[in-house]
């Protein structure tokens, strides 16, 4: 998995690429681990090609560490086969999701 | 059931990756003579997922007393499902199929009932020292070409 | 070289597409890693054919006293190749490396040395009563995404 | 694999779809003996996915019976990995090869 990232207004785009599982799910826990708790985040999933329920719990601990720092974070361009995941575990309940990333940023 | 294909791979989460594309791939091969082409990437996805999941735990719940420890995934198929065994030498489990609490904001527990949910259905067994968890999906689609 | 995965297929030529498909996802994944995209197509191609080839061996030319016979496909890489070995306990054989005379319209006989031109090394060895044929090919292309 | 046929002035045009293999070329071997030996062919490649040794030698096995029976055997279509198998073993030496099937057809 890669990971890049960007400024739009207050939020940080984290742009992830490629696998989401239990191999590469550390690497964006540190990666994340290394910003300011407060830092309000995107997280663009549109190149993830595959997500499995470890890339959701990396997700949703980086979500449960925002909300504790009072920060905002967001998901934007889930494809079908991430957004599965999302729905069957009702993940996507704790996320407030966007098809655009810029939308996200604005919102 | 036929046994078809049986992999083995060393328990390394680097390995959860093959494991997964080979299980749609084998996946997509079965459907290939069964399917309408319209279910086929669903029916690989599901493999490709709880093949994943299921991969993953093994190495995670590994007995640190096995460094060589390797994880054995065996394919069987009849002419109207596709059955996929996850076997390792882990301490026994329960495969439950709770939801978690989503609410609580969990970073796990969320496998085993995704793979319940995926597939059509799900047993295991304890044999020896082994587990073998078996997962299987109905191909109800027609005869292709 | 570190064994990544094996595969264990019965010894019935019906799974000569499954293997021969399986080894092109393999060397795929493999050159993911390590291959520039443009070769990754030829690399692919060369696993599928030789492993077509070595696999329909395998089954063909079985003792008839072996009904439950299976044939293991094993592969193992470092950072510069790939290799498959074919292992099969059939009666021990030559692994000829020469072009079948083509002017006299031969049936066969071409399996081993289209190996042989397609891969980099081959390598066969008889242990106990065991054939394992090692095809090798270099990925010498760079590191990729 | 598939078989499918017609007919173009005096050929039977054999259209093969699919992988030829040794578990396939068996088909091939039948379905062609079941036709008189003085009959011309063109095999129309075109759909072949995948072909191997064992699909090369039903080819050649043809080839010879048509050559000992005066009949003609075209091919046509040939995709690259295909090509790739008759220019390993220098079996085009042994076949007339078209881009086309008409063109085989008529020449
Ligand atoms: N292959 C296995 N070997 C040993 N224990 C397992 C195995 N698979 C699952 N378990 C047990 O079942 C529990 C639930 O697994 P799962 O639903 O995948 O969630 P998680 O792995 O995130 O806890 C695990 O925590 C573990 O205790
Ligand atoms: N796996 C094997 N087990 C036993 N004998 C083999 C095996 N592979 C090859 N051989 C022997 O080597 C010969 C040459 O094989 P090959 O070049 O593939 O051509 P063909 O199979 O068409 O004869 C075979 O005829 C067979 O006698």
């Amino acid at each position: 998995m890669n990971i890049s990232e960007k400024t739009i207004n207050n939020y940080t785009i984290v742009s992830l690429q490629g696998i989401l599982n239990a191999s590469s799910a550390p690497k964006l826990k540190t990666y994340i681990a290394g910003m300011p708790d407060e830092q309000s985040l995107v997280i663009d999933l549109e190149n993830v090609e595959f997500l499995d329920s470890s890339g959701l719990g990396a997700l949703v601990g980086i979500a449960r560490k925002k909300k504790t720092s009072s920060a905002i974070m967001k998901l934007a361009r889930m494809n079908e086969r991430v957004k599965k995941v999302f729905e069957i575990t009702q993940a996507y309940t704790l996320f407030d999701i966007y098809d655009d990333v810029s939308a996200a940023a604005e919102a | 059931m036929n046994p078809i294909i049986t992999l083995t791979l060393q328990a390394n989460l680097r390995y959860a990756r093959i494991a997964s594309i080979l299980a749609c791939n084998i996946a997509e091969i079965f459907a290939d003579c069964t399917c309408n082409s319209a279910d086929i990437a669903e029916f690989c996805h599901a493999y490709e997922l709880s093949v994943s999941e299921a991969f993953t735990n093994s190495v995670r719940y590994a007995k640190p007393s096995q460094p060589e420890k390797q994880v054995t995934i065996r394919f069987s198929s009849d002419d109207s499902a596709l059955a996929v065994s996850i076997i390792d030498t882990n301490p026994q489990f329960n495969p439950v199929t709770k939801a978690p609490d989503i609410s609580s904001y969990p970073e796990g527990g969320y496998g085993l009932f995704l793979i319940h949910r995926l597939m059509d259905t799900v047993s295991y067994t304890r044999e020896d020292d082994t587990n073998i968890l078996t997962m299987t999906k109905q191909a109800t689609m027609t005869h292709g070409t």
